[in-house]
């Protein structure tokens, strides 16, 4: 139990660190901490294998993707003045009230926890061949869909991406100037993903 | 042969659209004519019944019996000057769309008049709409668009919450199929207060096309600003088909609804005919003048219709046809005067019955056929109308009896001293040709219907005693047949204004 | 058709059939044509009337009734259009065709060289076959249809020359006012309809007799009968429109608005005989409506100097008697004045139209004069006339007045409702009429002449056209009050022929039957009346050299009377005033009112428009923030539920 | 042990499949030669025999029972069928706007199309999904590549805007969606829907079940634009490059109505009552909000807009009826065919009008339009009529089909309210037919495309087919074979 | 204290999260900063996810792994979110030096 009021005040601590530091890079680095806090919440669940994806895939690749993008673009802070002023209380008046109210709910709809017999049953070891049998067994078809997913953000990407390279005669100009900052991240991406297709 | 009443104007549409002028007039007639034919030999003519979305219960269902064949006869003779006019006097570039617009609108109306199927009917409504807009839109006047968007606002908002009446109405009866046969027994047993709502629904909609006080204003707009050859009006005319909703739909599927509202409804109705009588009587130009007159005329139909009993709704639908041909008429004659003169304004003419006699006898004919002079079109239908109307109400329909009667003598011979009496300020051509074969179709028609109605009328009693549930053949238990029964009824009771039920077995 | 006395049926057919040939073709024929065409086309009618008249002599069941089409249908209710030829209708239709013929003759010589002859002819055969339907229907309907059908064609001819805006108005007044009455006539349809669930005048009358005595429908019904005789027949209080109805040609005064036409209504009451016996109400109503147009019309007639005007007040004066006839339910003696009135009246009205005619147009009376030596054909039969209606005995307007006089006195229908102030009412009038008749003749043809010397040089008889038709109708005027001597001494063979036909064997009003003595002093009452009034006349205007007609042409009494009563000036102030104002206000109320709603509901819905623009704000993070209250509030809604439950 | 889901069936998934096939040979081919057209021309083959499959499928599973696949995961039965048609029609017509326009402004980039033909796979995914999971991916795939497709057209800011909009607001509502399917997990411990529903039983509604049940909709509503989850539309529409918003306004919104349908016909079918309400309560303000604010929209893109948020007012009429057997969703499947054809067909005139400029959709670029090019004018007057519910054209017999539905389901009210707005509608609609007809002169002139024209004559007679033959397509969805009625 | 932390706990937890996550949707203006509270949202999913996984095992391996597997799915879907996210975000960059959202307000009435 007090592990469990720690690791939720740190994550939430660094949650709100997300919604309100002015520099993107520490709200970046503050979700990390959120996510390393989730990482052992998920341990703590019996999801090691999970809790070891989250550091390792969440907390790892795709955090660093963002903190590249944000090295990259240089993102400054938020100007100190920002329009729609009102919307901030707002916000933060009807997330209370949401947030009260979907705990309130899941109160008044209590569930057995089971115990640590059928506990221990179901979850052995480190779970990386339940949750093997369970994707490559009934959620065969939903792999599969992810890899298409996954394809589907490359092209995206790519395509967004690339334009101006790509583009045929009718962008003039701005093609040659726009080639050379084509963002490098693209490729090992691309490899990642044919990888993941090639399953 | 029913189809036949829609699909021959359809496809003379579809083939004058695109051709020379000349040719298309010449379709247009040939097609008209056919359908006056076709019309003739509709009161016999086999129903008709294909499936079209069985999963709804919506079926092409067509069936000429009762009142459908004699609107579609008065309709279609009006048709024929109409095409006449419109191929002759419509500008060279714009009269084959306008023969075909004429075409499909009566087309969509016969539909409407044979339908028998609810949903069916509520197609050949939107249906009917569409080319009186273009009509309008297309070929009216400077100040139309404003007219157009009004005629579209009333018509639309009445139509789809008579949509919402329709297609709640098998849901809530558990009718199998929205056929009429079909619908009656049901919905007549829904429980008075679903049958009232319900039956505002089509009211909405009908009370709009009647038109009804106070949602009419669309009508003077309409008429003002359609094209000067009158032929759109015309249109418009053989359009005002509110009372035949409520006496072939409303009124037999929804009778508690019919009664729960009848008193308000007939109220408007009687203002309507009075208000139109004397605003007729003010008006400085033939259109809005026109227009006016109509809206009485309708009034008195509503007075017919809402009267629930079987004299008032037989001279309703009588009076219908007849003031398609009267008023179509006028709108007609108005037109060949607007070509004379160049315009609407009363006050540009006078004394022209010097040199043109006889345009100025055929319009006073028309006229009086129009005010419901006996012996011509309009009179069966006024007269029963408000008998039916005084055995629901005997004090307000006397009121609106002397102010419609009276204004439409006003308003008539007004109209017909300030066009022809007088000193000609100039002379002009008296009616040509075509003008005469324009005229002489109308004049037959409201001889036809002024002096031997019964034939047409013994159509839509049928109708009538199905609507109101008559029991045909007592004679004296509902009406008072033998004067003896009135006597001892009256002898009973020596109040002077007997109740409705002597009223020619209103309701039973 | 086999029954002769059913071909009386071919007459408006005939009538209409000649009225469509000059209408149409007219135009082509040369002068005399349409009208020859037209006289023989009323002759005929003439002829098959005197037929029936000829073929119902002596039939037990005097009533020929012949069904023609359907015509209407409403659940069980049902009507057909049919003919009922009986001693009624026959007499009527023997009036209508004779005096028609006659008129029509006249005609032919008085229109003679008019733009629109013609189509004069063919107006006028409209007219005789619409009063023949008038008077043939054997229900009310088809009677309707005659009864507009006349008001058309005396619009038409009243508005003949309708070049003259003012004869346009006349005819225009004389059809609103018509269409007045004939309101009255739709709603006494329907309360019929309504109580006896038919038209037909026979049922109708049979129903009437079975309901109770005074039974407020059937005065109800009797009222609005009224109201549109009251409009036909020019009663109090609708009897505006018949002087200004001497717009027409002068013949047609004499055929429609003196003859026939005009005793429409006394007709339609005296047909309905039978129901107004059962209610005294409607008929002291119909009574003393009649008493008062007579009184207030023949005041009207003393200042007129209008030739014509005079004769229409007298008209209407006449009619009043008449209406008081079927009001006290002697209605063979209301037929009977109407019998003898459409001659000597017809009369009257020829001889000023040849009067005019000679003078070239002239109708002021206050410029002739000295006529009589002139014209004498016109002068003389004039002179007939003026006798008969002044109701100088054994002239044929005595007997018929007198018979009015008398029943009005012994009348027991309308006890409780004032009889001898009818009779007095009556009585005073009989003398006012002798009066102002002989001023009319006096003025015309006696005296001096205060003619221009142009307009004297050029004074002739007429043509035999048109003396003629005068001759034939002064002998008439004379004799044909012989069919009606009074029954207390005479042999009266009207009254026994028209008997049947009215109130048949339903029912009788009864007269009370005083002595001899007393009746002969009626007689002598209105003999005595008449002269009283002659003498008077013959004081002021030939003794005293007709110069208080100038005098008493003007002063504010004159202006008076010559104005009918100041009914004219009223009534615009009243009626037509308030009637103009509202429908004035409704027309600017519709343009201004009922239009605007849709107005109100457009910017409504514009509203709603902007509304809803105004929260698409364009910022991603605004949307974001209604999509999430979107969730908070189903969210918090949810919870409630959850907690709730 | 690896347990293989009984029944891998890979007939049903034909359609997607081949999709997927060509997208990828599509790629291949664009990213090799570098042009777009190869990759159309592929689309356009692919589309076809998809719907080829598709449409064998209708008939075959218009023969019996719905067909399941891969566990619960994917089922086929006729409405989902003919929603997959549904929707290769509408890429279809999408492929044929774009066809001239790419290369005129600059999209004609090899990832184009094969980008189209995944969104299109995404959406027959959500459309054939039986279990939350396979919904989620199909969401995301089609999501993704509309994302990306809004923001295609290069250097356009606006183009650019509606898709980094149409992102931000897109992940939020799939974040809120994931959210309550995991607590409809959480209520029930399953992710396919029939499961989902034996769990749910028909007893007291559990409020974790509800909770997760409102977040579902929610993230749905936000995909078919329920208001309040409407906003982007206006803008993306508008933003995004008009053979993209054309693709968009039909394909993304029947997937999204025929996952939402789907959800509420099997998932919960009568077990969540209180959903019901919530729903019908986001569909009465998407009825007044979708119309009154389409009422004063200047530009005829935007218009089409809000209508097609109006629209989803009256689908979500249909979707009510989920509960009453296949009702629902036959109504919802019939419903968007007509959707899909008269707006893909307003959205095909609209893009020869509009040409190139952004703003080209002026209500003053149509004035006149009924002199100037009669042809373009009369079909846009066909749709705009059928998008207002005119009959006999498809649009009446759509609106007519969702109304009766409501009704069934008890739903008097919403009906009504529906229709009173459907007059607004009309208003709006009718503008432009004014501006086509009534007001002559206007500037302008509308580009000639030939793919562009067979899209519209393609559309124009689908709607006026499906008006006067509203039962062929109807039996078809009901499952009942056609019978030609004999008799005229 | 010790015994287990209810399946209720950890999703009020992750209530939590989800709401902080929404809330700086509202409140963040640079683009990027929204797309890691959209990841935040996620997470808070995959927390509950994971709770109830745990929860579930009362039914079983299949019903709780199931949650747990969906967790790796939704992780998947994140990702693909990001990639395309990214590059409309640096596409975007190109045309106008921000990603502040509330310049994205041109396309309006």
């Amino acid at each position: 139990m007090l592990v469990f009021i720690v690791l939720s005040v740190v994550m939430l601590i660094g949650a709100v660190g997300v919604v309100t530091l002015r520099q993107p890079v520490h709200a970046a680095l503050s979700l990390v901490g959120t996510l390393l806090t989730l990482a052992i919440a998920y341990v703590q669940l019996h999801a090691h294998f999970l809790a070891a994806i989250q550091v390792i895939v969440y907390a790892g690749a795709i955090m660093v993707l963002f903190l590249f993008v944000i090295m990259l673009l240089n993102l400054g802070g938020e100007s100190p003045t920002p329009r729609l002023a009102w919307i901030r209380p707002a916000a933060w008046a009807v997330g209370a009230l949401t947030a009260v109210a979907i705990v309130v709910t899941v109160y008044a709809d209590p569930r057995a926890l089971p115990d640590a017999a059928t506990l221990a049953a179901v979850f052995t070891g480190s779970g990386v061949e339940q949750i093997a049998d369970q994707l490559f067994g009934p959620y065969v078809l939903t792999f599969q869909l992810v890899g298409v997913l996954l394809l589907t953000g490359i092209v995206g990407a790519v395509g967004l991406v690339q334009r101006k390279a790509a583009v045929s005669a009718s962008a003039q100009g701005r093609a040659v100037g726009a080639a050379g900052r084509t963002p490098p991240q693209a490729p090992p991406m691309d490899a990642g993903a044919t990888a993941e297709k090639g399953r | 042969m029913t189809a036949a009443a829609i699909l021959i104007p359809l496809v003379a549409a579809i083939v004058a659209w695109r051709l020379p002028r000349r040719v298309a007039a010449v379709v247009a007639l040939v097609g008209t004519i056919a359908t006056f034919l076709v019309a003739t030999f509709l009161a016999g003519a086999p129903a008709l019944e294909i499936a079209w979305l069985p999963a709804l219960g919506i079926g092409f269902r067509l069936d000429p019996a009762g009142v459908s064949s004699v609107l579609i006869l008065a309709a279609s003779l009006t048709m024929i000057p109409t095409v006449l006019v419109a191929g002759r006097h419509v500008g060279e570039r714009d009269a084959p769309a306008f023969l075909a617009l004429l075409l499909v609108m009566q087309a969509s109306l016969n539909g409407l008049f044979l339908a028998s199927d609810l949903v069916l009917t509520y197609v050949f409504w939107e249906a009917t709409l569409i080319p009186s807009l273009l009509m309008l839109g297309l070929f009216g006047g400077d100040r139309r668009r404003g007219a157009v968007t009004k005629y579209l606002i009333y018509a639309v908002s009445g139509s789809f919450l008579m949509l919402a009446s329709i297609l709640a109405l098998r849901p809530l009866s558990g009718a199998e199929s929205y056929a009429f046969a079909d619908l009656l027994p049901a919905t007549r047993a829904l429980d008075p207060v679903t049958q009232a709502w319900l039956f505002a629904g089509f009211a909405a909609a009908f009370a709009v096309k009647l038109p009804l006080f106070p949602l009419h204003s669309w009508l003077i707009d309409f008429h003002r600003q359609n094209h000067p050859s009158g032929v759109a009006d015309v249109a418009g005319t053989l359009y005002k088909v509110g009372g035949f909703g409520f006496f072939a739909w409303a009124i037999p599927l929804l009778p508690a609804g019919a009664q729960a509202f009848q008193p308000w409804l007939l109220t408007l109705a009687a203002v309507t005919a009075v208000w139109g009588g004397l605003a007729a009587t003010q008006q400085k130009d033939l259109k809005s003048l026109m227009a006016y007159m109509s809206l009485s005329h309708m009034g008195l139909v509503g007075i017919g219709v809402f009267s629930l009993t079987a004299a008032g709704m037989n001279g309703a639908m009588i009076l219908l046809a007849a003031q398609m041909l009267s008023t179509g008429g006028l709108f007609l004659l108005s037109g060949m005067l607007h070509r004379r003169r160049d315009t609407f304004e009363l006050d540009a003419f006078g004394g022209l019955a010097k040199s043109a006699p006889a345009l100025a006898a055929v319009t006073l004919l028309v006229l009086f056929a129009a005010i419901g002079v006996p012996g011509l079109s309009n009179f069966p239908g006024e007269f029963m109308s408000l008998m039916g109307g005084y055995a629901a109400s005997p004090w307000l329909i006397s009121f609106a009896a002397l102010g419609s009667v009276v204004a439409a003598g006003v308003y008539g011979v007004n109209t017909y001293q300030r066009l022809y009496q007088g000193r000609a300020r100039e002379g002009t051509r008296d009616l040509n040709g075509l003008e005469v074969l324009v005229i002489a179709p109308i004049l037959a028609g409201i001889l036809w219907l002024g002096l031997a109605p019964a034939p047409q009328i013994a159509r839509i009693d049928a109708a009538t005693v199905v609507a109101l549930e008559l029991e045909v053949d007592t004679t004296g238990e509902t009406t008072g047949q033998t004067p003896a029964g009135a006597a001892e009824r009256l002898a009973n009771d020596q109040e002077a204004i007997p109740a409705p039920d002597l009223a020619l077995g209103g309701e039973p | 058709m086999s029954d002769p006395a059913a071909w009386i049926a071919l007459v408006p057919a005939i009538a209409l059939a000649g009225a469509l040939i000059n209408g149409l073709f007219g135009r082509s024929f040369r002068e005399p044509f349409p009208g020859v065409l037209a006289t023989v086309v009323a002759a005929t009618g003439f002829v098959l009337s005197f037929v029936a008249f000829v073929a119902l002599q002596g039939r037990e069941q005097a009533h020929v009734a012949l069904e023609l089409w359907p015509y209407l249908q409403a659940g069980s209710f049902d009507l057909s259009l049919g003919v009922m030829v009986d001693p009624l209708s026959v007499l009527m239709m023997l009036v209508i065709t004779g005096v028609g013929t006659l008129i029509h003759l006249y005609s032919v010589g008085y229109m003679h060289g008019d733009a629109g002859y013609s189509r004069y002819f063919s107006f006028l055969n409209l007219f005789i076959a619409a009063m023949s339907v008038l008077v043939l229907a054997d229900s009310f309907m088809l009677m309707f249809v005659g009864w507009e059908g006349v008001g058309v064609s005396s619009f038409l001819l009243i508005g003949f020359w309708y070049q003259t805006k003012a004869n346009a108005d006349a005819a225009r007044k004389a059809f609103i006012v018509n269409r007045i009455g004939d309101v009255g006539f739709l709603l006494a349809m329907f309360l019929m309809v309504a109580t006896f669930g038919t038209l037909n005048i026979a049922e109708v009358n049979a129903g009437a007799v079975g309901l109770a005595f005074g039974s407020g429908t059937l005065a109800l019904i009797g009222l609005f009968l009224l109201v549109a005789a009251a409009g036909k027949s020019a009663q109090l209080p609708l009897q505006v429109w018949l002087p200004d109805a001497m717009a027409g040609p002068t013949p047609v005064s004499a055929l429609i608005h003196a003859a026939t036409m005009v005793t429409a209504g006394v007709y339609l009451i005296a047909r309905t005989a039978p129901l107004f016996s059962m209610t005294p109400l409607a008929s002291a109503v119909v009574a003393w409506v009649g008493a008062l147009t007579a009184l207030v019309a023949a005041l009207a007639a003393l200042g007129q100097t209008d030739i014509k005007k005079i004769l229409a007040y007298s008209t209407i004066s006449q009619l009043g008697y008449m209406f008081v006839a079927v009001g006290v339910g002697a209605y063979w003696v209301a037929i009977f004045h109407v019998f003898t009135h459409a001659f000597f009246k017809a009369l009257l009205f020829l001889g000023s139209g040849s009067v005019i005619h000679a003078l070239g147009g002239e109708q002021d009376i206050r410029r002739m004069g000295g006529l009589g030596a002139k014209m004498r054909i016109t002068g003389t039969t004039s002179l007939i006339a003026t006798l008969a209606i002044a109701g100088v005995p054994l002239l044929s307007g005595f007997f018929s007045k007198d018979a009015i006089l008398a029943h009005a006195f012994t009348s027991i229908h309308l006890d409780g409702y004032g009889t001898y102030g009818l009779y007095g009412v009556l009585l005073l009038t009989a003398a006012l009429t002798a009066f102002y008749m002989f001023r009319w003749y006096y003025g015309i043809f006696g005296g001096t002449s205060r003619m221009t010397a142009k307009a004297a040089a050029n004074v002739h008889e007429s043509p035999a056209t048109m003396t003629v038709p005068l001759m034939v109708l002064a002998f008439f005027a004379v004799f044909a009050g012989y069919l009606g001597l009074p029954e207390f001494a005479f042999p009266n063979w009207i009254a026994h022929w028209l008997e049947p036909a009215t109130l048949g064997e339903l029912t009788e009003v009864p007269f009370r039957h005083p002595a001899a003595w007393v009746e002969w002093m009626l007689i002598l009452a209105s003999i005595v009346a008449a002269g009283a009034g002659l003498a008077l006349g013959w004081w002021i205007y030939a003794a005293r050299k007709g110069a208080p007609i100038r005098g008493l042409a003007e002063g504010p009494l004159a202006r008076l009377s010559r104005s009918g009563l100041g009914f004219d000036a009223a009534y615009r102030a009243l009626f037509i005033g308030g009637a103009e104002g509202t429908a004035s206000g409704v027309a600017v109320l519709d343009r201004d009112l009922v239009d605007r709603g849709l107005l109100g509901l457009g910017t409504a819905l514009t509203f709603f428009g902007r509304l809803s623009a105004r929260l698409q704000s364009g910022f991603v993070r605004a949307y974001a923030l209604a999509m999430f209250v979107g969730v908070g509030v189903l969210v918090i809604l949810v919870a409630w539920m959850g907690v709730r439950a | 042990m690896i347990a293989p889901p009984d029944g891998v069936a890979l007939l049903p998934l034909a359609p997607v499949l081949t999709l997927l096939i060509a997208a990828s040979a599509a790629l291949l081919i664009g990213v090799t030669t570098g042009d777009a057209r190869n990759g159309g021309a592929l689309a356009v083959l692919g589309l076809l025999v998809a719907a080829l499959f598709a449409g064998l499928r209708l008939f075959d599973a218009a023969g019996g029972a719905p067909v399941t696949s891969f566990g619960l995961q994917w089922q086929v039965d006729a409405p989902s069928a003919g929603l997959a048609l549904t929707v290769l029609i509408g890429a279809f017509l999408a492929v044929l706007i774009g066809w001239d326009a790419l290369a005129r402004t600059g999209m004609d980039r090899p990832e184009y199309y094969p980008l189209l033909l995944l969104a299109t796979a995404g959406a027959m995914t959500m459309i054939h999904a039986a279990d939350f999971v396979v919904l989620l991916l199909g969401l995301e795939i089609l999501s993704l590549s509309v994302y990306a497709l809004s923001a295609w057209r290069d250097g356009d800011r606006q183009s650019e805007e509606a898709g980094l909009k149409y992102f931000l607001l897109g992940a939020f509502a799939s974040a809120v969606l994931i959210y309550g399917v995991a607590l409809v997990y959480g209520a029930t411990g399953a992710f396919a829907f029939t499961d989902i529903a034996a769990s749910l039983g028909d007893g007291p509604t559990a409020p974790l079940a509800l909770l997760g049940g409102v977040l579902v909709l929610a993230g749905l509503g936000f995909k078919v634009s329920f208001a309040p989850f409407h906003q982007w539309a206006p803008d993306v529409y508008t933003g995004a490059p008009t053979p993209v918003t054309a693709f968009m306004s039909v394909v993304v919104k029947a997937a999204a109505f025929g996952a939402l349908v789907r959800v509420f016909a099997l998932a919960w079918p009568q077990a969540l009552p209180e959903l019901d309400t919530l729903l019908a309560a986001l569909v009465a303000l998407t009825l007044l909000v979708g119309n009154f604010g389409a009422l004063l929209q200047s530009g005829v893109k935007r218009m089409l807009a809000y209508s097609a948020v109006a629209h989803a007012g009256y689908l979500g009429l249909a979707v009510l009826a989920a509960g009453q057997g296949m009702l629902g969703q036959q109504t919802v499947a019939w419903y968007l065919l007509a959707y899909t054809v008269m707006n893909a067909g307003a959205f095909a005139v609209l893009s020869l009008v509009m040409g190139d400029d952004p703003r080209g959709d002026r209500i003053e670029a149509w004035e006149g339009l009924g002199t100037r090019r009669p042809g373009l004018a009369i079909a846009m007057t066909l749709f705009l009529f059928s998008l207002a519910g005119l009959p006999p054209l498809a649009g009446f017999f759509g609106k007519a089909l969702a109304v009766q539905a409501a009704l069934q389901a008890g739903w008097t009210a919403l009906a009504v309210l529906a229709l009173i707005t459907a007059v607004v509608a009309v208003v709006y609609y009718l503008r432009v037919v004014w501006a086509m007809w009534l007001t002559k002169g206007g500037q302008g002139t509308p580009l000639r495309s030939g793919a562009a024209s067979w899209a519209i004559g393609l559309a124009a007679a689908g709607t006026v087919a499906l008006g006067l033959f509203p039962s062929v397509w109807y039996g078809l969805l009901e499952g009942v074979r056609l019978v030609i009625q004999a008799g005229l | 204290m010790g015994g287990p932390v209810p399946t209720e706990a950890w999703v009020a937890l992750s209530a939590a999260l989800f709401a902080i996550g929404a809330i700086g949707v509202l409140t963040r203006r640079s683009a990027i900063l929204v797309f890691l509270s959209v990841e935040l949202m996620l997470n808070a999913a995959n927390l509950a996810l994971v709770a109830f996984a745990r929860q579930w095992a009362v039914a079983g391996t299949q019903v709780a792994m199931s949650g747990q597997t969906v967790v790796f799915i939704v992780l998947a879907i994140a990702a693909a979110e990001v990639a395309v996210g990214l590059g409309i975000l640096v596409a975007i960059f190109r045309d106008r030096v921000s990603t502040d959202v509330d310049t994205l307000s041109e396309v309006r009435l």
